[in-house]
């Protein structure tokens, strides 16, 4: 069963990560994106990662693809519209394509790690989120204070790049 | 997880050894709470409060130099405090200060929030002041991206501008690239070193010492090779060593240009602080990679850099290109500290200030210049300077001579230094390329020059106007005056800081 | 007082520095013009002190007036160590003499700008006092750079015909040959093992663990290719003409007569005695270079110029090519003629210049064949620069004819070939320089020259001119006549050096 | 039927982060550019969500955390950029931002 | 008395330093200066010999290593001899110059170079080593160049001081190299030292002979020598009688030591072809400086080929045949007695000059014997004295020269007394045109004579040309240099004296008949064919040279000159830099923009990091 799923999962998850690639359209990409990664979330289910899957769907399928799809609909752009491809980037594309695939193949002829023994599954939700907190707020408390201080920074950003020019408070 | 470890995990978390990035935090965040408080004729003097903020700080570091938590380990292993780590603490404050003076200048030209651009700034620095002294991949990914994504907003930060919005996203969609590069990195590094069938395999293996041991003893993991490379490679994005420099001149030209100085200066200072670390320390036992990957890096990175900038007319692309060619030199520097070169970490540092202080002269220079269009600085917009504005115009010569290290000024020395470093590490035909590329680079820096000192400004009917230069002001006058002064003096007399940076 | 008798050195490098520094600081014209005079004369006064003291003050590891200030990088084995023997104190004086000729004649010169005009030449001034009185390898090579800058500065805003051109030209070529001496010498340093630059303690560590052959060999390839093209040894030489016919002529005269002998100044006081097994292995190549290149072709090409400070320059670039044959003939007597051709040499092309642009200022032009009979208008003129080419062809009587003398019996020792090809380079350079002379102000006057005489009647030399003329030939009258005024201390300089022990 | 191996999963891994680098390579639409860059990162997520299961340390876990943050912060400036200079020049196509060149 | 001989070198130079700083307007106290120095060198000099002391002094001039110069006076009878010439004739000439240049503007200039020309020839002539004889000897070539050029608005004047200067550079660079090999062969240059201890080489006294050539006007450079008539008479007599060109010869003498037989061929045949070179040539000019000058080249070639004949076998006083250096004493002999008539002769030409308004065309001259009478009566001396008339000074050490070559070579014997033929040929035509007859100018038809100063000299110098043949009349201090003087007896000295007496008949009459007093050449007129021949080898020399400076050396340097500016500078250079600036236009244009063409890049330097990290690439 549980190859099974790996296997569904990880068929699919790739297959909708080509999608994103090879979509025209910036709406079905970004489908696709959201359906690869509900397929990243059940592999995380599959190696005992509840949460993190759950914050993946929560934060990625939840807030970052709707928030594309809102700009893509925003923008409404209409896909790449081209004349057609001029032969050099063609052929540059498929160079490349050819060189990321040979690459990836001699990675996966090399990268053969040992098999660890695999220890017990994590007993519960729960116990993985308490976990976690415990980490998050002692040995990782740093980098959560400056994930604090990006977030707000990009929030800052967010609103300094977009926000209506307000004349009055910043005339030179 | 039991109660005792988390309350030991807890205590090693000691504040106290963080205090000039608490205070540029504090500060950051004052400048936002004075910006809601304040009413908004005030608005204007709030970024001078970090202006002094940072020299408070500045001053603090220097009075607690010697810090009680140098060469010791905090947070749970996440930095690491050593006497590198307050260098590049001076040094990232120093830039800050000096982006802040110059922000003065280039941000009363246009309408556009500022209190905003002193709070990013003073985050990124706090944020880079960590990142120099991580010691682990967690906390060295964390701060980067926090680098990283303040830089994207600051680069793209005058949005009536199209071409800083562009750059803005060239930034961004070749940093997300580089850190996804970085990341992937760190990944197989974590999976390879924490594998259990590996000798010397550890729990917390993005720790840097683990990670250290681990690659001791597997000398030859091909997961740990590729994991090292991307790494690598993720890195010289930040520091733009060829041939990941590509996305420079189109950045530097875009950003505005207190922004291009950080950028050029404060960035790649870290990302070369992060990868002497990770080349001498971390990767010490994967030297037969990282060498010859740092020395191709090094040596393309030169050629490169002086070639494409000979014939550059912009001089924010120009600047740009010639900071490709000093990443390659310091490279050169990382290379013979990776070798095992006795005084390449000081030289790299010593370097680095040398850098610092003309790059900070020049950019100065730039900012006076700039016009309305802020990546529209071309070179025939210098003609004539020396007979409009001496004062801008000397420093403009000392900055460039420093920059293409010619004596008596700093640069001369730091390359000095570097050179000699390589040299003991029998970095040979590294030097012979770098030899000739100081020659090269002459070519353009003397152009620059030529074109403030001897062309004169008859200015041509036909072609646009030369962009109205600003009038130096007090604060930014200062700083540029002791810029120049510093750059000079600093070639003669290197003193205490000679001692400090080169022989510890 | 002490302060300044015990500071010598540094203050004839100091002196004129310091007024640069005035002057960038913005020190009023009317100032600047007249401290000028003084900060030229410093050196020169200081430079003459120690020559004529040089006996009697007490020499320490073969060097007098030694004295140390530490610049921070103690531990590298860097600081600014000052001192005299006999190869820097004639070096040094010319330095003085010369630099005290083109001052005068700058601030007489009423060149546009002449405020940041005098303030690069001032910085000239103390650097090339630096080169000289630098016992530490690298301020020796940090105070050339000082003064190279200007140089390139000067050309490039003071310049004649084709400056933009010449300025990076010549700005290219000496920083390229610098780099490669700077790594010649960092090769030096780090490959001794002895971790210093102070060329004391170098030379004792050397002696005491000599260098391998072969890399010796290398450092000397190294050393040899860097200075050979600051010295425009063939067929690197091509910045030279092309630079001093478009350099103003303070700038000309300075970089010229006292700069350019940087380069052979460091092989015979640094790369000999540390390095004598690699100039060995060089010595033949070297030498063929010079006499083919330098001497025979280069004799011949001046001979083809038919503009005056052009010629000026390839001559200055042939007569290097008897320096470095001294080199290559090495022993004593060879590189002690080197010493002694350049100081003559220094003083008579420096001269040149001057009389070149002198003649300029009377004929608006440099092109010789639109001269001609000028010496009827300005007879003393005439003499002074008849006097200056005979000096510089090596007519005994003046400073060169020692140098190329002692150069021609030291290398027969080495080749008689090559001896008799360097010998017939005496002969191209009488051709050429009587040519020229005669064609400048010998014969029925030009055109051209009635022409310029008609608007603007020509005056006989200045004053302004004179005396630094006066200046340059005085001291090539006196070595002529008086040789061991130079070849005392730099016999006892050149001799082995009994060694000290390193600290 | 591939084993659910570690190396299976640091493949797949891998596959994913290549086509995450293969569509920044090929496609010209900036958002769609945006979405192979977070494809990448997902990629490397996974990557150590596996090494942390098989290595038996959970670190690995906790650093994705900071990846999902970090990549929230990302996409929000990033689109944001894109929005405003998508006002200013009408486009997001790649080959169309090119003022910033030579 | 060494005091005394430092003076002597001293005290020209002090004159022409005095008259070079202090004395350039003032004319007439110059001239005095440097009479007033030749005065006093000419008495010390005559002082000196007389005294009879011989000593040698040097000290140290310059030391590197164990090479060093020193400065050192060798005072011996050669010495003392060569002197009271150059003092003598020098004082003579400088009297002369007092008259003759008074109206010259440049005065100041002209007798401060006669100082500098008497201080390099005394230096020479005290020399007591070879490198000091080199600095001086450049140094006369530089005096030559100062006086030969004095008028140098000139173009043939300035031409002629450079062609001067070159010729001798060109001498002298054998001179140096021999020097220089000598100092490394012998380890001295001393002329004692070398006397008593040297090595048996060729090569080194043929080097020397070089300057020997360049200075003393001998084939292939004797083509400076003519063209030097471009300089004030005064100076010719300078140049030609007392110093420079007698300078070689004396080196000669000085060097005798070093002689191989081998190089004395050399130098004898040099000197013989030089001598019936030049009195070939001689007979074609019509300036009247100029036949003085050939003469001058051909009485040189007497000299050297006497110095070159060598040495004769001879009875020393214990009965032993021991060889004479007869060769240096018949040289110096002549050397002495030539010094004498011709700087009478030149000082003659220069009074006619003087007289005829600086008319130097014979063919325009004639008559002039009435309206110059002294002038007349003292050239008539000289020219008798050069051409041999027996009893007066040049028969004597031409007879002395004959009677060498006749012993030692028979074709030199042969080919001198035919050259005998034609010195007495050309000086009579010479005589004839320039005196006799009608004249044929309005110049010539003006003349007269000179004030005291321009005909005083010519009287001393008439007294000389009389009795400087007279070997008994010197004093005893001579003898080194008179007891080598080769003499004839018995049979060999009645062939001699018959053959002078031949040859002296035979010229005289040949150009007393041939030559009429009138407009033009009668040997132009009556044999063209001969005249136009021996033209065209009078000029050979000169087209030779020129043709070789113009078109071979000359186009040599522009085409050297040409290549450095189209290869070395251009192609090389220029090209260099071009291409990097190429590559710089392409780096540059590498930035397209694209931000997907970047991508490319990233890829680029993942892969190339790829292939380390697999081992595929490695360095």
């Amino acid at each position: 069963m549980a190859q099974f799923l790996f296997n569904l999962f990880a068929a699919f998850t790739l297959v909708c990560a080509l999608g994103v690639v090879v979509n025209k359209n910036a709406v079905n990409a970004a489908m696709c994106l959201l359906l690869a990664l509900v397929g990243v979330a059940g592999l995380f289910v599959a190696l005992n990662a509840y949460l993190l899957a759950f914050l993946l769907l929560l934060v990625y399928a939840g807030a970052v693809v709707a928030l594309f799809l809102f700009i893509i609909m925003l923008l409404d752009t209409k896909g790449e519209q081209r004349p057609g491809l001029k032969h050099a980037s063609l052929v540059a594309r498929l160079f490349a394509a050819a060189l990321v695939g040979a690459g990836l193949l001699s990675f996966f002829a090399r990268s053969r790690l040992p098999e660890p023994a695999l220890g017990p599954a994590s007993a519960a939700v729960g116990a993985e989120l308490k976990l976690y907190a415990y980490q998050l707020f002692t040995t990782y408390l740093l980098p959560v204070q400056v994930i604090g201080f990006l977030l707000l920074a990009a929030m800052l950003g967010v609103i300094v790049i977009s926000k209506k020019l307000d004349a009055a408070e910043d005339a030179p | 997880m039991n109660l005792e470890a988390v309350k030991l995990a807890a205590a090693n978390n000691s504040w106290g050894a963080l205090f000039p990035e608490l205070m540029l935090a504090c500060i950051a965040l004052a400048l936002l709470v004075f910006e809601v408080v304040l009413p908004r004729k005030q608005h204007r003097y709030i970024p001078d409060l970090a202006i002094i903020g940072v020299a408070f700080t500045l001053l603090g570091l220097f009075l607690n130099f010697d810090s009680a938590s140098l060469d010791s380990e905090t947070f749970n292993g996440l930095l690491h405090h050593d006497h590198a780590g307050q260098v590049m603490r001076v040094f990232f404050l120093l830039s800050a200060l000096l982006v802040c003076v110059l922000a003065r200048v280039s941000l009363a030209k246009r309408a556009v929030p500022r209190v905003e651009f002193s709070h990013l700034v003073l985050v990124i620095t706090a944020a880079m002041m960590l990142l120099a002294q991580s010691s682990h991949f967690v906390m060295l990914f964390v701060t980067l991206e926090t680098v990283t994504i303040g830089f994207y907003i600051l680069v793209s930060y005058f949005r009536t501008s199209a071409a800083s919005l562009e750059a803005g996203l060239k930034y961004l969609v070749m940093g997300a690239l580089s850190s996804g590069l970085l990341l992937f990195g760190i990944v197989l590094l974590y999976g390879a070193a924490g594998n259990p069938a590996l000798p010397m395999h550890s729990a917390n293996a993005m720790h840097y010492r683990d990670l250290a041991a681990f690659l001791a003893a597997n000398p030859h993991n091909f997961v740990a090779s590729v994991g090292i490379v991307l790494v690598l490679a993720g890195v010289a994005f930040k520091i733009g060593a060829f041939p990941f420099q590509i996305w420079i001149p189109d950045v530097y030209q875009g950003a505005p240009t207190p922004v291009t100085a950080f950028l050029a200066v404060a960035s790649k200072a870290a990302g070369f602080a992060v990868l002497l670390v990770l080349a001498r320390d971390v990767f010490a036992s994967y030297a037969w990679l990282v060498i010859p990957v740092l020395t191709l890096m090094a040596g393309a990175t030169i050629l490169f850099g002086n070639i494409a900038a000979l014939t550059q007319h912009n001089v924010k692309r120009l600047i740009g290109l010639s900071g490709v060619s000093h990443a390659g030199f310091l490279l050169l520097g990382v290379v013979a500290a990776a070798s095992g070169a006795a005084m390449a970490t000081g030289a790299v540092y010593f370097y680095l200030f040398a850098y610092l202080i003309a790059s900070f002269a020049v950019f100065g220079v730039m900012t006076h210049l700039a016009g309305a269009d802020d990546s529209d600085q071309e070179l025939e917009h210098y003609a004539g300077l020396a007979k409009d504005n001496p004062f801008l115009a000397a420093v403009l010569a000392v900055g460039l001579g420093s920059l293409a290290g010619i004596p008596p000024l700093a640069g001369f020395m730091g390359k000095l230094f570097v050179f000699i470093a390589a040299f003991q590490a029998g970095a040979r035909w590294l030097l012979a390329l770098a030899a000739a590329g100081v020659a090269i680079s002459i070519y353009y820096y003397f152009g620059w020059l030529k074109a403030a000192f001897f062309e004169s400004l008859a200015p041509s009917p036909d072609g646009p106007a030369r962009p109205e230069r600003t009038p130096v002001g007090f604060a930014a006058g200062l700083a540029l005056s002791v810029l120049a002064l510093g750059s000079i003096l600093l070639g003669f007399y290197q003193g205490p800081l000679g001692q400090w940076l080169t022989l510890k | 007082m002490s302060l300044i008798f015990d500071n010598y050195l540094l203050l004839a490098i100091a002196a004129p520095l310091a007024l640069a520094l005035a002057i960038a600081l913005g020190l009023p014209k009317r100032w600047s013009v007249r401290l000028s005079y003084i900060a030229f004369a410093i050196p020169l006064l200081i430079a003459l002190h120690c020559w004529w003291r040089f006996a009697d003050a007490g020499q320490r590891d073969g060097y007098a007036f030694l004295a140390t200030y530490h610049t921070g990088l103690g531990g590298l084995g860097i600081g600014l160590k000052l001192g005299l023997n006999g190869i820097s104190l004639p070096l040094f004086v010319l330095a003085g003499v010369v630099g005290f000729a083109a001052g005068l004649y700058a601030i007489q010169s009423q060149a546009e700008r002449l405020k940041i005009y005098l303030m690069l030449l001032l910085i000239m001034q103390g650097g090339l006092m630096g080169v000289f009185a630098s016992v530490d390898i690298f301020f020796f090579y940090f105070f050339h750079e000082l003064a190279l800058i200007p140089t390139f500065i000067m050309v490039g805003v003071w310049g004649g015909r084709d400056r933009n051109y010449a300025a990076m030209k010549l700005t290219i070529y000496l920083t390229a040959g610098a780099m490669i001496s700077l790594l010649g010498l960092i090769a030096l340093y780090v490959k001794s093992g002895a971790h210093t630059f102070d060329f004391v303690a170098l030379r004792a560590y050397l002696a005491a663990h000599p260098l391998a052959e072969t890399v010796q060999g290398n450092i000397a390839g190294l050393l040899l290719l860097g200075l050979g093209i600051l010295v425009s040894l063939w067929p690197m030489h091509t910045w030279a003409p092309l630079g001093y016919g478009a350099a103003p002529s303070s700038a000309a005269m300075l970089h010229a007569g006292v700069l350019k002998k940087f380069g052979l100044y460091g092989l015979v006081q640094i790369a000999l005695p540390l390095l004598p097994a690699g100039l060995v292995h060089w010595s033949h190549p070297l030498a063929w270079f010079a006499v083919i290149g330098n001497v025979l072709i280069v004799g011949l090409i001046t001979m083809a110029q038919r503009d005056l400070k052009q010629m000026i320059g390839y001559s200055s670039v042939m007569h290097m090519g008897y320096a470095f044959l001294g080199i290559a003939a090495g022993g004593i007597i060879g590189p002690g003629g080197v010493v002694l051709l350049m100081v003559a040499h220094g003083l008579s092309v420096a001269l040149l210049f001057l009389l070149a642009t002198a003649v300029h200022h009377r004929t608006h032009t440099f092109a010789m064949d639109e001269m001609g009979g000028l010496a009827q208008k300005a007879p003393v003129l005439a003499a002074f620069f008849v006097a200056a080419t005979f000096a510089s062809i090596g007519l005994p009587g003046f400073a060169n004819f020692w140098g190329e003398l002692a150069i021609f019996v030291a290398l027969w020792k080495f080749s008689p070939v090559i001896t008799a090809l360097a010998v017939a380079g005496v002969v191209i350079s009488a051709i050429y320089g009587l040519r020229a002379a005669a064609r400048v102000f010998f014969g029925p006057s030009t055109a051209h020259f009635d022409g310029v005489a008609a608007r603007h009647p020509p005056v006989d030399l200045r004053w302004s001119e004179k005396i630094p003329a006066l200046v340059l030939l005085a001291v090539l009258f006196f070595i002529g006549f008086w040789p061991k005024s130079v070849t005392v201390p730099l016999d006892a300089a050149l001799a082995p050096v009994p060694l000290v022990a390193a600290k | 039927m591939i084993h659910a191996t570690l190396h299976a999963y640091v493949a797949l891994s891998a596959a994913l982060f290549a086509i995450g680098l293969l569509g920044v390579l090929i496609r010209r639409n900036t958002l769609v550019v945006f979405m192979c860059l977070e494809l990448m990162l997902v990629a490397s997520t996974l990557g150590l969500v596996a090494f942390s299961r098989f290595n038996g340390t959970d670190d690995g876990n906790v650093f994705v955390f900071f990846i999902l943050t970090v990549a929230a912060a990302e996409v929000a400036v990033g689109l944001a950029i894109i929005v405003a200079l998508f006002r200013k020049r009408q486009t997001i196509q790649v080959d169309e931002l090119n003022t910033l060149k030579h | 008395m060494p005091q005394h001989a430092v003076l002597v070198l001293v005290l020209p130079l002090i004159s022409a330093a005095v008259i070079a700083l202090f004395l350039r307007r003032a004319g007439a106290v110059a001239a005095t200066v440097s009479v007033l120095a030749a005065t006093a060198i000419a008495t010390i000099a005559v002082i000196l010999a007389l005294h009879g002391e011989r000593f040698e002094r040097s000290f140290e001039w310059l030391r590197l290593g164990g090479f060093s110069v020193s400065l050192g006076i060798k005072f011996d009878d050669l010495a003392a001899l060569m002197l009271c010439v150059v003092g003598v004739v020098g004082l003579c000439i400088h009297v002369f110059s007092l008259g003759y240049m008074r109206d010259d503007a440049a005065r100041a200039r002209y007798f401060g170079g006669l100082s500098i020309f008497m201080f390099s020839m005394i230096g020479i002539v005290l020399a007591d080593n070879l490198f000091m004889m080199f600095i001086f000897w450049e140094l006369v070539g530089f005096s030559s160049y100062v006086l030969i050029g004095h008028w140098h608005e000139k173009q043939s004047a300035s031409d002629a001081a450079k062609k001067a200067f070159i010729a001798n550079r060109v001498g002298d660079f054998g001179f140096l190299l021999g020097i220089v090999m000598c100092y490394w062969s012998n380890g001295t240059v001393n002329l004692t030292a070398l006397g008593s201890q040297h090595v048996y080489s060729t090569l080194i006294p043929l080097l020397l002979f070089c300057g020997a050539v360049g200075k003393s006007a001998q084939l292939p450079l004797q083509v400076w020598l003519p063209d030097a008539m471009e300089g004030p008479t005064p100076v010719s007599a300078l140049i030609h009688a007392a110093t420079m060109v007698a300078a070689g010869v004396y080196m000669l003498c000085r060097i005798h030591v070093l002689m191989v037989p081998e190089a004395l061929n050399v130098i004898m045949w040099t000197g013989t072809v030089t001598a019936l070179y030049a009195a070939l040539c001689a007979i074609t000019q019509n300036d009247i400086k100029k036949v003085l000058a050939y003469s001058t080249l051909s009485q040189l070639g007497y000299m050297v080929a006497a110095f070159g004949l060598g040495s004769l076998p001879q009875l020393d006083e214990r009965g032993r045949m021991v060889a004479m250096a007869a060769g240096v004493g018949a040289a110096m002999f002549h050397l002495t007695t030539h010094a004498c008539f011709k700087a009478l002769l030149f000082l003659g030409s220069g009074s006619v000059i003087h007289g005829c308004h600086h008319e130097q065309d014979i063919f325009k001259m004639g008559g002039l014997a009435k309206r110059m009478p002294l002038t007349f009566v003292t050239f008539t001396i000289g020219v008798a004295a050069i051409i041999g008339l027996p009893f007066l000074a040049g028969f004597f050490s031409k007879d002395a020269i004959l009677f060498l070559a006749f012993a030692n070579n028979k074709a030199v014997f042969a080919v001198l007394a035919f050259t005998a033929v034609l010195t007495a040929l050309y000086m009579i035509r010479l005589w004839k045109l320039t005196f006799l007859g009608t004249a044929r100018s309005d110049h010539a038809a003006h003349a007269h004579e000179g004030g005291l100063t321009l005909t005083s000299p010519l009287v001393v110098l008439a007294a000389f040309s009389i009795l400087a043949g007279y070997t008994g009349i010197y004093p005893k201090v001579f003898s080194g240099v008179f007891e080598l003087i080769p003499e004839a007896h018995g049979s060999a000295h009645t062939i001699i004296f018959a053959t002078s007496l031949a040859v002296l008949v035979i010229g005289v009459a040949t150009g007393y008949l041939l030559y009429a007093s009138g407009p033009a050449d009668s040997l132009a007129q009556k044999s063209p064919g001969l005249f136009g021949g021996l033209v065209a080898l009078k000029n050979s020399f000169d087209v030779a040279y020129n043709y070789y400076v113009a078109k071979i050396q000359q186009r040599f340097a522009m085409l050297l000159n040409f290549l450095e500016q189209i290869f070395l500078a251009g192609l090389i250079i220029r090209g260099l830099a071009g291409v990097v600036g190429l590559f710089g236009l392409g780096a540059r244009a590498l930035h397209t923009g694209n931000l997907n063409a970047y991508v490319y890049w990233f890829l680029f330097g993942v892969v190339v990091l790829w292939g380390f990290a697999t081992g595929a690439l490695a360095f």
